[in-house]
């Protein structure tokens, strides 16, 4: 067979997501590929700079959909920074708890794309089934599935309901063992091996080079987690270990998220004990009212309020389950941002694709951009 | 047997038929019509129709069976909507796709795009004449049956190649190239391991070959061909771990992503044919076919029917294997296939067939009892 | 019916049987020939898009039978396979409503990679001015007959990007939406149920 | 590595080429630095230890375009941030894809959301929006609409 290009998206199996995977293959095997992207670009960063700071947290949500709380997080911790905001202790705890949550469900969600693109059938229903239960929790405490909107400028909206640790702890009881059977589904079988064993190589030299970051990186050996390099809200506080991989391939990354998850039960267990040890305010008081969070209405005044309001510049970089994120936001006393800018990882992980993808075949492709965990939405934003 | 043979009840409807068309017309004619032949001509018509009812109606029940089944390995139930736990939902789909339009892209090419997938719902169907159901209940005893059914098995990657290239789809192509490959690799291992049965059971003859087993199954003695035979019928039904053709995650729909309506409902059906095949085959092949051990009790083999209850029991088990393992294993990459498939089939295989003569040479295994008669 | 002009032959004599004169001279001249005379064999490249149309009328006038339709309503709402896609947040829950615990299959609802093979086009999230085309080409790919499910706010008006420069205000400027879901992203069961409302609504149209 | 020692760790060797260091929150500083200068910054910046290029992105500050670089090393475990300005008249800086190759797409969203070229940069083509898309989003000038009132505009036209 002679060379030709096979368009692999905007709708395949293989992409879980809106996105074109131009490849240009000879036989069956890949010699360039050519990722297309955009067309899920929604303008995010052009519709935060015409919404007030509270309101950009619809947006987040919907960024990244399959780790929205993270990405709350990314953006409060910036714009918080932005607006010369301290949240208190318990809100931050609480924030935590969100983020390795949405770690857990997002990891989940990757695994049962992932076994998917490898045909591993069940998996798919297991792993859809125990996310579900996580997903229960965020309905418990922020009322949605997906789309929380549960951070505000300041702390988060509410509070925990009652019994809502004991819960928590049950099904993180549930979800232990259950790392266990996917991995006996999965590395126990010697198809998998063949299957994942040695693709998509990317050595840790090379991650940095292209920007390459997240369990694609800790899978190279390279320890770098931002939660333990640059401690961000109570990171510090918490005792946990960064998961780390050799080999550089399809598997390693498999085991960085497996154990990923485990960790973040560790930390969750931690959490939960010190939300229950203290009680308190999730909110900081002495908000300027023209935020209008959590609960007063934005009023013609509460502008007027705002003129004299310092202005600034948001920072901040957390360990988002696909990788490093990053978020600058620049508050020039308007009523909304002046300019928004996140950092997806996922974006950096696709831009590098020619690079692990090259020179296999094209049966491996859907291993391989598995094992990426693609989420188009914070790609094109 | 005690019951009557699909034989004797489709002879005896088409005698009553034609005794009754007869007796309206003059001597001659009469004569004609009521002559041996012309009975036994539509009674072989009779039984062809009754031989394809049956077959679509297992097909589509297990297709059911197969959903269900992968339902409960993942959690959940499966169809439930439409009829007693979904049993019509096959039903709904078949006349649904029946009614829609076949689109027929503008650059296929129309004689392999049409002609493809209704010859690979034909040969499927043809393979239903030559396989004995229960004693008496098969439309040929040919001598070579197991020979013609292989053979008819291997016209398959033919007509998918055919299909797939007139399509004139990448994936449609890709996935037609790789089930040819898979299909003719695996076509070798799959006849050494019949090989090994045939050696056994000193026939060809399906009908021979079960009553060889009244002693023992096969599958004890035969363990090795027996799983060099479930592999090799993977691959050729195309079923994971083997699904290269239609890997859903790069290939679309593999060879059949152009084809949708009437033309997609062939492919479905032929492809769950060959499953029942496979299945019906491994059943005759190593368990002993509509036969049951001696310490069953007599009346749980003596009941009217009994020989298409158990042999039907056991068809369906060996398909709840195949659906165990669709659930349980991810999909391999085609040049791994490939590689298992010449490099570790085939010498099995010839082990399969060095065991069987040495079976056969020594007439009498200390586990399993002796061969009822000295084989080859 | 239109039939192609190198096709017809088969067609036209069948609808003329005016020609045919049995009373046995059956060659004089200036006669017509008998109908079968004037059949000649197709080529098949003549002979399969003829074949296909003559059963394809075949079946749509047996369709509006009273006896078939009820048949063709009843499988082609208990068979609605979507296709297999994800544009964005509502993807999510579209594949959630296929996990454990929604389980759509129950309802015969079974995704299918390929636009040939499906019925329902699940519209699960923003459209952008970029994929556009590419989902008019994917409906068109869809053979009828054929649905289109506006699933969540932002295949129904375009959601809270409505504002945005490069959506699309709702899904409905480019195909026509038999159902449309509320919610942001709707819930499985939300999901499911557009799909019964889609049932009930083939029920009730006796399409 | 604190503000003032990243400035006295890159002035002597950059020299003017440097406009200013400056405290940033959460980060090392930021270093601004003039855009003709971008490749010697960038190879001085890279030889501190700076070889994780995060993002790439602009902001327009209507009268000038503003290009900043977030740069993250694992020795220190520290970020930095450069900036330059650039006339919104004539917005156009070294690509940074020969130092980093990961800023590759981040200089195309840039481009085209931001309108600031990247020269040498090995393939401009546009990324997020369509090809050909003739408009700039992220320009302060591009406003946002309601869809009814394009509707009612292009009616009215």
């Amino acid at each position: 067979m002679s060379e030709m290009w096979i368009n692999m998206g905007p709708q395949h199996p293989m992409t879980h997501g809106l996105w074109n995977l131009r490849v240009r293959i000879e036989g069956e095997v890949i010699l360039d590929v050519d990722p297309e992207m955009g067309y899920l670009h929604r303008g995010i960063e052009k519709i935060s700079e015409d919404r007030h700071y509270n309101e950009v947290i619809t947006l987040m949500d919907r960024t990244c959909y399959v780790a929205g709380l993270a990405w709350e997080h990314l953006y409060m911790l910036a714009a918080e920074e932005a607006l010369h905001i301290r949240p208190p202790e318990r809100a931050q705890y609480l924030r935590v708890l969100c983020e390795e949550f949405q770690r857990i469900a997002s990891h989940l969600m990757w695994y049962a794309a992932f076994v998917q693109d490898i045909g591993l059938m069940s998996p798919f229903l297991y792993g859809m089934r125990d996310r579900d239960l996580i997903l229960d929790l965020f309905q418990s405490y922020t009322g949605a599935r997906m789309t929380y909107e549960y951070m505000r400028a300041g702390g988060v909206r509410n509070d925990l309901p009652p019994g809502f640790t004991d819960r928590a702890r049950k099904v993180l009881d549930w979800l232990l063992p259950r790392f266990h059977e996917y991995d006996q589904l999965c590395l126990g079988s010697d198809i998998f091996h063949k299957r994942c064993d040695g693709l998509g190589k990317l050595s840790a030299e090379e991650c940095i080079r292209h920007g390459v970051t997240g369990p694609m990186l800790r899978s190279a050996g390279r320890k770098r987690d931002l939660r333990r390099d640059r401690p961000y809200a109570v990171y510090d506080q918490l005792d946990f270990e960064v998961a780390v991989a050799d080999g550089a391939d399809v598997t390693g990354r498999y085991l960085v998220r497996m154990e990923e998850m485990r960790q973040s039960v560790r930390i969750l267990y931690q959490v939960l004990d010190w939300l229950d040890r203290h009680p308190g305010p999730v909110m900081a008081d002495q908000l300027p009212r023209w935020l209008g969070a959590p609960y007063a209405p934005v009023g013609r005044e509460g502008y007027l309020l705002k003129r004299n309001y310092p202005k600034g510049v948001g920072f901040s970089a957390i360990e988002e389950p696909h990788g490093e994120a990053l978020a600058y936001v620049v508050n020039e006393g308007g009523e909304h941002p002046y300019r928004v800018k996140f950092r997806s990882p996922v974006f950096a992980n696709l831009a590098a694709s020619r690079h692990y993808l090259v020179g296999y075949r094209v049966a491996d492709i859907p291993p391989i951009m598995g094992s990426v965990d693609v989420c188009v939405g914070e790609v094109d934003r | 047997m005690a019951s009557a043979t699909l034989y004797s009840v489709s002879y005896d409807l088409s005698h009553l038929l034609l005794g009754g068309i007869a007796s309206v017309f003059p001597d001659p004619l009469r004569a004609w019509i009521s002559n041996g032949n012309v009975i036994t001509g539509l009674a072989v018509l009779i039984f062809a129709a009754l031989l394809l009812a049956a077959s679509m109606l297992n097909t589509i029940l297990l297709i059911w069976w197969e959903r269900k089944l992968l339902g409960r390995f993942m959690d959940r139930r499966g169809a439930m909507h439409v009829g007693y736990a979904g049993l019509l939902q096959n039903f709904a789909d078949g006349f649904k796709l029946f009614r829609k339009t076949t689109v027929q892209p503008r650059e296929a090419d129309a004689l392999g795009f049409f002609t493809g997938p209704t010859a690979y719902m034909v040969t499927s169907m043809i393979l239903f004449g030559v396989l004995p159901i229960s004693s008496g209940w098969n439309s040929g005893a040919l001598p070579l049956s197991l020979l013609l059914a292989l053979a008819i098995f291997s016209f398959a990657p033919l007509f998918i190649f055919v299909s797939a290239w007139s399509s004139n789809n990448k994936y449609s192509l890709m996935g037609g190239m790789r089930s040819a490959a898979q299909m003719i690799a695996y076509e070798v291992p799959l006849l050494l391991a019949v090989v090994a049965v045939v050696i056994v059971a000193g026939s060809f003859d399906l009908t021979t070959i079960v009553y060889e087993q009244q002693n023992y199954w096969f599958w004890g003695p035969l363990f090795v061909a027996l799983v060099v035979f479930v592999a090799g019928m993977l691959a050729e039904m195309e079923r994971i771990p083997f699904d290269l053709p239609e890997a859903e995650a790069e290939l679309v729909e593999g060879w059949n992503t152009e084809y949708g309506g009437m033309l997609f409902a062939f492919f479905m059906l032929a492809d769950y044919l060959r499953s029942l095949i496979g299945s019906i085959l491994v059943v005759l092949l190593f368990l002993g076919g509509w036969t049951m051990p001696s310490w069953v009790p007599s009346a749980a083999t003596s009941f009217p029917l009994a020989g298409i209850f158990w042999f039907m029991l056991k068809t369906y088990l060996v398909f709840a294997v195949f659906v165990w393992i669709r659930a349980a294993l991810p999909r391999v990459r085609t040049d791994q296939l490939l590689r298992v498939g010449w490099n570790r089939m085939i010498p099995l295989s010839l082990l399969a067939v060095f065991l069987a003569a040495a079976l056969v040479t020594v007439k009498c295994v200390p586990v399993f009892g002796c061969l009822p008669s000295p084989g080859i | 019916m239109t039939t192609p002009a190198s096709a017809p032959r088969l067609a036209r004599s069948a609808t003329q049987p005016e020609s045919f004169r049995a009373d046995g001279d059956l060659l004089m001249a200036g006669q017509p020939a008998v109908p079968f005379v004037e059949i000649e064999a197709l080529r098949v490249k003549e002979f399969i898009p003829a074949a296909k149309e003559a059963l394809t009328d075949l079946i749509a006038e047996q369709g509006q039978s009273k006896l078939i339709r009820p048949v063709f309503n009843w499988a082609g709402r208990n068979s609605l396979f979507p296709l297999h896609w994800g544009l964005a947040c509502c993807a999510i829950e579209f594949a959630a409503a296929f996990g454990a615990r929604w389980d759509a299959e129950r309802f015969g609802v079974v995704p299918r990679s390929s636009p040939r093979q499906c019925d329902l086009m699940i519209v699960n999230g923003t459209v952008t001015w970029k994929v556009a085309h590419k989902l008019i080409t994917l409906y068109e790919q869809m053979p009828e007959p054929k649905w289109v499910i506006a699933m969540g706010n932002c295949a129904t008006g375009g959601g809270p990007f409505r504002t945005a420069y490069s959506v699309v205000p709702g899904v409905d400027k480019l195909v026509p939406v038999d159902v449309y879901i509320a919610g942001c992203p709707p819930r499985p069961e939300a999901m499911l149920d557009g799909i019964l409302r889609l049932e009930t609504l083939i029920r009730e149209r006796k399409e | 590595m604190q503000t003032d020692e990243l400035e006295r760790t890159l002035r002597p060797s950059l020299g003017d080429r440097i406009t200013s260091v400056e405290a940033f929150p959460d980060t090392a500083g930021r270093v601004r630095f003039r855009r003709e200068a971008a490749l010697d910054v960038f190879r001085s910046v890279h030889a501190l230890g700076f070889h994780h290029l995060s993002t790439v992105g602009g902001i327009d500050w209507v009268d000038h375009r503003e290009v900043f670089y977030i740069l993250w090393s694992d020795d220190t475990r520290q970020y930095v941030v450069l900036s330059t300005d650039v006339p919104a008249s004539d917005a156009h800086v070294e690509s940074a894809t020969p130092v980093w190759p990961s800023a590759n797409w981040h200089e195309r969203e840039t481009w085209e959301l931001v309108d600031i070229t990247f020269d040498h940069h090995p393939d401009l083509r546009h990324l997020l929006t369509p090809d050909g898309y003739a408009f700039h989003p992220l320009l302060r000038s591009f406003k946002l609409h309601e869809p009814e009132e394009l509707e009612v505009k292009a009616r009215h036209v």
